[in-house]
């Protein structure tokens, strides 16, 4: 897991094995997927792991994100289980949440992932909400919350901007604008001005990195961190980024022709596993792969191999107590 | 009913786009709005290609804002235009309950009749796999508390075509929920364009012992069951209240009246819903003045979970359904085993959503 | 209860009041937001002065944005705070149902168990004059339908401040309903801190022929025909929910297996509401196996209207709850001319609002 | 009722009337509101007349206004009859939605009032939906939709100028920014830029007018209504302006200090019946004083003289058929 920047140089090694982690779990899965081992739906980021590892590299691990059901990305470069992850792929009673959520309700309360949502836009209050508990309580955890470009359609976005410029609260908005909200782009849906700059209209700092190059994000990321945590208020980031597969489910779907071919292409060029796996020697980047390799293996086992929740279960937790 | 039989046979996403495409070509005040509705996959087919038919300006795209594109249904509504929004799930519906509730619901009456809101707007509920907490709601049974919303929810292509052509006719605000697991269900549906009335229950099958109200995809599930109760020696009565606002108690209440036996199998949670809404109704009508047993069943009261096994427990199945018969008629059990029925539409499914 | 006697009185909004600032005095995690909470009538007073007395941070006004103010109390909660967000109406949650039923109400158990969400969420229902039809709706029937949610609706000061006390504790979203015309009724208020638990209902009145079921101010509204009923020889026990969800059916159901008699009087529509779940479990614990009349009163099934003289038939009214007590015992009427209550929080209300 | 500008100088005499008649009408009301003969909340635009009137005077009688709970203004000046205006104040089965209404929800199709609602913020996609129609119908009708500065904290706005710039629809966005929601400032619920300027943000062409003049509004408002129906798309006009009175209710409650005494003292040197009335002769203005009161005693007598609905009236129009 990413434990904060010193302001060194990226430690690629360490960088790559994050990336490339998550484009292998995700790759497992839609391996997996059609034996019907997991029976839910499931949102991949492949292709958009920069964003997710490149913001996380920036937090800290005491510092919590809130995410969307397109949350594999964000839930394992924040540090989260991969085994309990696999597991509640599964259904099984050890998943993160015992069976209950699914791909799209990941949580992992020590990783400081405080869950994923499958209602588009609504989860960004709640990590404003969070963000102001924290101010209230004189804590110095910073909150980042991770969104399509769709959730900006949203009222509720604008609500969030307003409040929280409004308080001056520690919160990340980042946007990971990868212009689709399934198979609708973003001129069919909005007017005007780019994000972030309708976020600079609420009195936010923002900045946009439409290259994809990770140490850009890397280094927004960072100077939007240490601001926010040194008592500026929030900062908003629009990344541009690109999905690779379907909207949900594992496969492709450019055959249904609905993204033009030339940014299909450039997308595929800026590839965020492979730039940083280039960035490494043959062998060191085989031996982070090997290692992943064995890491998910241990963890499909775990999945495979624990029990699926009892019928108790279905009326437990359904209040907390 | 007999009618039907000699009808060529559609799906109920058929049903509905065709019902759609022969609205549109009638009026030209009717037109389709909601995420995806020009999509490659046109709301499963639903209103597929309506965009290439009929032009942009009559099937499109909306951004992602529930409560305001709502609000636009209803201001072209009072525009004289007929609305139909498309949404893919009627769990987004509580993005925009303000419209429905505060709005479309209220201004016929709070104008004084000033003004009529004749929007449509399509829901859709229930499960595939895995859908999860926030994905699987019915909620009729809350939007059927309030004045002023129609609430269908039809079963059959018959109803689903019938169903839409009545509440694209019909000068108020119409919900209509439509069970994913449905759509490819395919039945007898006529060429023509007709009127399935809203409020009217349909006697599935006659019976005489017990009554059975099931609604939308639970009506499949509850024809499973009386297949089970074959040998059993018990008739079933099988009604559909096809819609839940208005509610066509008179129908179920006669048929009790016959059986003196009520299971209602919700597709949604019981409490303050549609199955309570009619026990409460026997309650009033019968006074105990007669020995009228009832039950209800429905969603397992808690969130939906995403895990196969939870979830089986989570929603009736035939098998729960014709053991809650059973259990009218003490001494008659089902053979589990022997008694498991074919759900084509949940076996097959494979995802991705 | 009859330690009450002794105690000292209160309006109910006083001791609302009270319990918030007994509860933020001695929980820093307690806070107080809302349009208003902050502005110089405190919400009837029942949150004023408290960003004095604890400061700006601690009682706060927002932006009129209900959907993301809830969803930031939501995320309060998760930080481990317990906010208490206020509403001058209940029509207003209409625009945050997605935050009440979508997030706060099921993350407990999408994250099985990973989630707690303890916020108050308190919204004003109820009459004075004029309102119509967006600013009159109770809708506890619609939002006790959803698992996940608590829903109280106290109708004494002794109940409002226990309620409020024991809603704050919960690790659970908790709407507290409070009607408009409830907040100047003073009552018996212990001084120390006390949780009145939810989901216990309580017999106001005992009684042996009748009983009359009744929510918020529908129960000062019964009490009231109990008076007009006193010299007809009725005998009736009044039973207030106090909370609807979780619903104590137990208390209910004892009390009319006592009298076979149950008259429901609900503070909002009947379909498929509070009074609906009450007849449909009266329906499935006698099974028509005794002779048990019920029936249910509540708002008109219709919109609210403004005027005066149609306000008055749309809320049932002492004389209207005496009259349908009667019809259940055949040869009694009431004297209308003679049988007037007073009702000064309705007849002293001079607006505006 | 104006009747649309045909360029010249303003008529003056008409405008007065048109504004004076409101505040007339409306100080009518706060004088027998006590009485009780109205049992329904008020909430009075005194003071903020010009804005109403400005707006509908660049409008045609064709065209269509959808408005607040603050609303006698707009219904007025956009032609509104003032008789069933009283009568539905009184509760009479003759008021515009037959006693079903109230002061918070008039309507008048006749002149294209097509209703105000008590939940703020909510007519705003109405409006906008109204001009949808309007488009796909190719009809050129230009929909106003007043509302205060509150409306704009709600998410809706934002979606709905959105929607409406995606769409160049014909509908103008008219901000009456009396600077409180209630008790409650501007400052306490808004951050970042002014309201015309996030307007902008959608591409929306937007103006502000924060001096009250009565001739600003009415340029600003015609030059914004020409641009819309000639297809320019929707338009949005921020008007800074001031509430005399209590938010709901007969009365002034500037005894309660919440709005600075130095603004209150402006605003009321700026009121804009006055301002109109001091352009014209003292017998003329005498003349429309005197024809107002009539026709508002007119009107009274008519709500006094109207009977009650009648008990079936609470069972109809919760359905159109
Ligand atoms: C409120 C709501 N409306 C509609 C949907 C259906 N839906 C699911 S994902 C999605 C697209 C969201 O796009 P975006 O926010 O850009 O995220 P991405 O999928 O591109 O990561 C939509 C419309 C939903 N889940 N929630
Ligand atoms: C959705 C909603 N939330 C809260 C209220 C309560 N409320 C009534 S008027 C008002 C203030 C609105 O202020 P503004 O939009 O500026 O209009 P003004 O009253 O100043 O004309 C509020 C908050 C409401 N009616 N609707
Ligand atoms: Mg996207
Ligand atoms: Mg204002």
């Amino acid at each position: 897991m990413p434990t904060g920047n010193d302001g060194n140089l990226p430690d690629w090694p360490r960088l790559y094995h994050a990336l490339y982690r998550i484009r292998a779990v995700e790759e497992r899965i839609a391996e997996i997927y059609p034996s019907d081992l997991i029976k839910s739906p499931i949102h991949l980021s492949i292709g958009q792991e920069a964003v997710a590892v490149g913001v996380c590299e920036a937090l800290s691990a005491r510092d919590i994100v809130f995410g969307t059901y397109r949350g594999h990305a964000m839930y394992l470069a924040k540090g989260g289980d991969l085994k309990t992850m696999m597991a509640e792929l599964y259904g099984k009673a050890t998943g993160t949440g015992r069976g209950k959520s699914g791909s799209m309700h990941l949580m992992d309360n020590a990783a400081g992932v405080m869950g994923t949502s499958a209602i588009v836009g609504s989860h960004l209050s709640n990590a404003v909400g969070f963000a102001l508990a924290e101010q209230l309580k004189g804590g110095d955890r910073v909150t980042a919350v991770f969104f399509g470009d769709g959730a900006s359609d949203q009222g509720t976005f604008h609500e969030s901007l307003n409040f929280a410029s409004l308080k001056a609260l520690p919160v990340l908005f980042v946007c990971e604008n990868n212009d689709y909200a399934i198979f609708s782009d973003s001129a069919a849906r909005m007017a005007g001005a780019r994000l972030h700059e309708k976020a600079r209209g609420y009195g936010i700092e923002s900045d946009c990195i439409d290259s994809g190059e990770f140490t850009e994000i890397l280094e927004a990321a960072e100077a939007a961190v240490a601001s926010i945590r040194t008592g500026g208020g929030p900062r908003f980031l629009e990344i541009k980024t690109w999905r690779a597969m379907e909207h949900v489910g594992p496969s492709a779907d450019d055959h249904l022709n609905y993204r033009p071919a030339e940014a299909i292409q450039t997308w595929s060029r800026r590839d965020p596993v492979q730039a940083a796996g280039s960035r490494l020697a043959p062998d060191q980047r085989a031996a982070i792969e090997a290692a992943v390799a064995e890491e998910i293996e241990a963890a499909l086992s775990f999945a495979a191999d624990s029990p699926f929740p009892a019928a108790e279960e279905l009326g437990a937790h359904v209040f907390a107590s | 009913m007999s009618s039907q039989a000699d009808t060529r046979e559609l799906s109920y996403a058929d049903a509905l786009l065709e019902a759609t495409r022969m609205e549109m070509a009638r009026d030209p005040s009717v037109f389709v709005m909601g995420q995806g509705v020009d999509d490659p996959k046109g709301h499963y087919g639903t209103t597929m290609n309506l965009h290439r038919e009929f032009g942009p300006g009559r099937s499109f795209d909306t951004p992602i804002a529930e409560e305001t594109m709502t609000g636009v249904a209803v201001g072209a509504a009072l525009n004289g235009m007929r609305p139909i929004h498309v949404h893919q799930r009627v769990d987004f519906l509580m993005l925009c309950m303000n419209q429905l509730v505060n709005m479309a619901a209220k201004m016929s009456y709070m104008f004084g009749g000033g003004a009529r809101v004749p929007i449509v707007v399509r829901a859709g509920i229930g499960r595939s796999w895995g859908q999860g907490a926030q994905h699987s709601q019915s909620l009729y049974g809350m939007l059927m508390h309030v004045p002023g919303l129609k609430v269908v929810v039809p079963s059959s292509p018959y109803d689903a075509k019938g169903c839409l052509i009545a509440a694209i006719r019909d000068d108020n605000p119409v919900i209509m929920i439509e069970h994913r697991m449905l759509y490819r269900l395919r039945g007898p549906v006529p060429e023509e364009a007709y009127e399935v009335p809203l409020g009217k229950a349909r006697v599935v099958r006659e019976g005489s012992d017990i009554t059975v109200v099931a609604i939308s995809h639970m009506v499949v599930e509850a024809l499973r069951a009386v297949d089970l109760l074959a040998s059993k020696g018990v008739s079933v009565e099988l009604v559909d209240p096809v819609s839940v606002a208005p509610l066509d108690t008179q129908t179920i209440l006669a048929s009790v009246a016959k059986t003196k036996r009520l299971l209602f199998v919700d597709n949604d949670w019981t409490i303050a819903g549609a199955s309570a809404e009619v026990l409460a109704a026997v309650a009033e009508t019968f006074q105990g003045r007669e020995p009228v047993q009832v039950r209800r069943m429905g969603y397992h009261p808690s969130p939906c979970p995403t895990t196969r096994p939870l979830e089986d427990l989570y929603y009736p199945s035939p098998e729960g359904i014709a053991e809650a018969v059973l259990e009218f008629f003490p001494g008659r059990a089902l053979d589990r085993e022997n008694s498991m029925a074919e759900r084509p539409e949940l076996s097959e499914f494979k995802g991705p959503f």
